[in-house]
């Protein structure tokens, strides 16, 4: 019969009325600067630098490769390699970046730097709060380093893959120097 | 209880007393016209802001709850805004009638609050065709409709106000025709004595509101159906459409104007709300013998409060229809019914029989076309779609 | 002399939108105007305590004589100021002088007739339930003719205004035969 | 209501005139309809007048007259204006002087 839908469309809208004070079922908003939900692990914004140790600068994954800055479809990651290099954690000589700039205006978000990074030191961030009054939004390596920790407690899962695959190319390293002490050990 | 109940009459009497007396029915008048201006401003105001937080409700978030305790300062903050916002005219609108149009939607609505009692001895104005006068109102504000889809000059507010005259035109076709039973009961166009009709009780207990027979349910429902349209109310929203016509006749308005508009609207669905308490839940009337001791006012403005939440509850449920469906909804849906129920009613006035018989004959004859109709009238959806190439 | 004001009031404006309703370049305009002079003849219509036919006039014309006009306006855009061409018909001298002549007619008599002068009875009113009553008894003939009227009237405008196109049909054998549908690439 | 009965009628026939001008003088088909209601009106207003002024105030024939008035004024303009729209659709026009087919 003629508006047996209605009747039933007004129940239900009854029910989420009333249930509205008791059900939270049925108030599912949340109230964001007061409230806020936990983010996704698998959540992303934008890019970070991760390094290891304490000090910023020093413990840099970055190698300067600049394979991000190719990849990137917005081109907002700039990149000038450091003459100096510095020992990576497998002991290796490794270039670092002097500039690593990224340009938040032009930045999507799209995660293809942190996917195509050989040296797992570009990764993507869980923070989205970022408004600023300032118009340039170029974010510096200062910036950009966040600590492994960070890492671990942003994305847990990938941050210990990422740590077993070191962990395991360490000790592989360190098998390799010690079968065969070469000259330059000594 | 009677010094409660006139509270509000003897007040303006007392306050008209205070004037010489050469002076005193002028001051009675815009203590009148004040007054309802303050009640129904109040009342748009706080129904805005409660309209919201129960659709929140209802779709199962907050609502604004940010301005204020509760948010309840929202509709100062809506006007502050709106005030201080800039108003736009477009360079090619014709100037005179864009500013016209509001004024013209807006004074004709306030208008009509003028013949409704809201308590006992409390309309402003007792006119002996009370009810014309009403409905004679009711239709300046077409003319206000189209003068600001036409003036703006701008496609979507031309199709806006196209839709939205259409709408009015139909649907006030039902809205009289429901009301004429009323009127038959009654046997006056004015209001109080409508009101006055239906005081007393059946069977001594059963008010004898109209909304209580067979013809006045249905008449009450079309009645209802038909004001919601012609306020431009959910599900009949659509001159405003967004999705279609960005904001139908409003498009070009801005500011204080778009706030005239948008007073209009609510006033125009508190006066016609206010006439459906009126003719069909006993005005101002105690629903209980008992509960007399309510002051009359009170009882209006709960009648008047529930129906209001209603067309909330409504606009929370039903989504919006397509022009032709509205259309043909008027023509051959509620026409036709509002129709047989005028035959109704005189069937139940004129054939004396025992009250039960009555109800049971009445209520057969209305629903018989209700089935029947509601089984034929698929809407013009009726027509099965193919296709042909995405099965 | 209160009363005289009131009736100045609106008599004076009533005329200026008559006027105005017949000279404005714009129809569109010319029809708001008549609105506007249709109200102002209902409210001369409440002046002189004729309730029920004032709220009547309102109803009617400007709710739905005025929108009918709009519409038909906007129907056969007639509304499109044409340049170079008059709104004015070739003969428009002629028409206008015979307005005139009519008018100074009319005014003479009326101003030369002294049983016009007089003032109106003191009390007057034309009660709903009087009118309705009379309706159904004494005009009871004139009020179904009226009805019949309005029906041939109703009718015959849709017949009118209706297109005579003939209607596309869909195509029948489509609906009344799903597999060829279906069997359709 | 000490205005004297003449002000009425000489306004009626005042708004008779300009509805008259109107209708003669103008081109638009429409405008000629709304000179012929707005003369409609003039006479509708005398009946008003006279009924208000007439020695029986409880004979209501002139109201009734109106009422009537009132009623064919509304079958007139729906009528009239759905002629002037099949004759918009047919010619394309609706300036009275331009429809002329039987003009030798």
């Amino acid at each position: 019969m003629l508006g047996r839908g209605i009747l039933r469309g007004l129940v239900e809208t009854w029910r989420n009325f009333q249930g509205s004070y008791y059900d939270p079922a049925r108030l599912t908003t949340v109230q964001y600067p007061e409230e806020k939900l936990p983010p996704q692990e698998n959540a992303r914004t934008i890019p970070f630098l991760v390094y290891d140790g304490d000090d910023p600068m020093a413990g840099l994954r970055c190698t300067a490769c600049s394979i991000c800055a190719a990849e990137c479809p917005a081109h907002c990651i700039h990149i000038v390699k450091d003459t100096a290099k510095k020992p990576d954690y497998l002991g290796k000589m490794q270039l670092q970046p002097k500039v690593f700039n990224i340009d938040m205006a032009v930045c999507m978000e799209c995660g293809i730097c942190a996917e195509v990074c050989p040296f797992d030191s570009i990764k993507m961030d869980h923070v989205f709060e970022l408004s600023s009054s300032d118009p340039d939004m170029v974010l510096q390596k200062t910036d950009l380093a966040k600590s492994n920790d960070y890492f671990r407690k942003i994305h847990p899962t990938e941050a210990a893959a990422v740590d077993a695959a070191r962990a395991a190319e360490q000790r592989k390293a360190q098998a390799k120097k010690e079968a065969v002490p070469g000259p330059s050990a000594v | 209880m009677n010094a409660l109940d006139q509270i509000f009459v003897s007040l303006q009497r007392a306050l008209a007393g205070l004037a010489p007396v050469p002076a005193r029915p002028l001051l009675a008048m815009i203590l009148n016209i004040a007054g309802l201006m303050a009640v129904f401003g109040t009342c748009f105001a706080l129904t805005t802001i409660l309209e919201r937080k129960i659709l929140g409700r209802m779709q199962n978030r907050f609502g604004p709850n940010r301005v204020g305790p509760c948010g309840l300062f929202q509709p100062l903050a809506d006007g502050i805004k709106m005030l201080i916002k800039e108003d736009i005219v477009p360079f090619s609108a014709d100037k005179t009638l864009h500013f016209l149009a509001p004024l013209a939607l807006t004074v004709p609505v306030w208008l009509a609050f003028a013949v409704l009692p809201f308590g006992r001895n409390m309309s402003a104005v007792e006119l002996d065709a009370g009810i014309l006068f009403f409905f004679a109102i009711g239709s300046a504000s077409e003319l206000a409709v189209f003068m600001a889809g036409w003036s703006s000059q701008n496609k979507y507010s031309l199709l806006g106000a196209m839709r939205a005259i259409a709408q009015m035109i139909s649907y006030e076709v039902p809205l009289v025709l429901a009301g004429v039973p009323v009127l038959m009961a009654a046997g006056s166009l004015s209001l109080p004595d409508i009101v006055q009709a239906q005081s007393g009780f059946v069977l001594g207990c059963v008010p004898r509101w109209n909304v209580f027979t067979p013809w006045g349910l249905a008449g009450f429902t079309l009645f209802l159906i038909a004001a919601a349209a012609e306020s431009n109310r959910c599900p009949f929203d659509l001159p405003e459409g967004e999705s279609e016509l960005i904001a139908g006749y409003l498009t070009e308005y801005s500011g204080f104007k778009y706030a005239l508009f948008f007073l209009g609207e609510y006033l125009g669905l508190f006066a016609v709300t206010g006439l459906a308490v009126t003719l069909f839940l006993g005005g101002w009337q105690a629903p209980a013998a008992w509960l007399d001791w309510l002051p009359s006012w009170g009882w209006f403005a709960a009648k008047f409060s529930a129906l209001i939440f209603l067309f909330i509850w409504v606009r929370a449920t039903l989504p919006r229809l397509r022009l032709d469906q509205l259309l043909m909804f008027a023509w051959k849906f509620l026409v036709p019914l509002a129709l047989v129920n005028l035959f109704v009613a005189a069937v139940w006035w004129k054939w004396p029989a025992p009250l039960t018989a009555r109800w049971l004959v009445c209520a057969a004859l209305l629903a018989a076309p209700y089935v029947w109709l509601g089984r034929t009238w698929n809407g013009p959806t009726s027509q099965e779609r193919h296709y042909h190439y995405a099965e | 002399m209160p009363n005289e004001i009131a009736f100045c009031l609106i008599a004076a404006p009533t005329a200026a939108f008559a006027v105005a309703a017949m000279t404005l370049r714009r129809l569109v305009h010319c029809a708001l105007c008549a609105a506007a002079a249709f109200a102002g003849l209902a409210m001369l219509y409440l002046q002189l305590d004729a309730e029920f036919v004032g709220f009547a006039q309102l109803l009617v014309y400007v709710g739905a004589i005025a929108i009918l006009i709009v519409f038909a306006i906007l129907l056969t855009s007639g509304d499109e100021v044409r340049t170079g061409s008059s709104q004015f018909s070739p003969a428009w001298l002629a028409g206008l002088a015979v307005a005139v002549l009519l008018l100074a007619a009319l005014a003479l008599a009326l101003l030369l007739s002294p049983s016009l002068h007089r003032l109106a009875p003191s009390a007057a009113a034309a009660p709903v339930k009087q009118i309705g009553q009379e309706l159904m008894t004494r005009y009871v003939l004139p009020l179904e003719m009226i009805g019949i009227l309005l029906t041939g009237a109703l009718l015959g405008a849709v017949v009118i205004a209706m297109r005579d196109e003939p209607e596309v049909k869909p195509p029948a054998s489509k609906r009344a035969d799903p597999k060829e549908t279906t069997s359709l690439p | 209501m000490n205005t004297p009965l003449s002000h009425y009628l000489l306004f009626s026939a005042l708004l008779f005139g300009i509805g008259f001008a109107g209708a003669v003088a103008r081109r638009s088909a429409i405008l000629v309809l709304i000179g012929i209601e707005l003369m409609l009106n003039a006479a509708n207003l005398n009946f008003i007048a006279f009924w208000r002024y007439g020695p029986v105030a409880g004979a209501l024939t002139g109201v009734m007259f109106v009422l009537f008035s009132i009623a064919i004024a509304a079958a007139e303009a729906a009528v009239g204006l759905a002629l002037i729209i099949a004759i918009y659709r047919l010619r394309k026009t609706v300036q009275v002087d331009r429809l002329d087919t039987l003009k030798g």
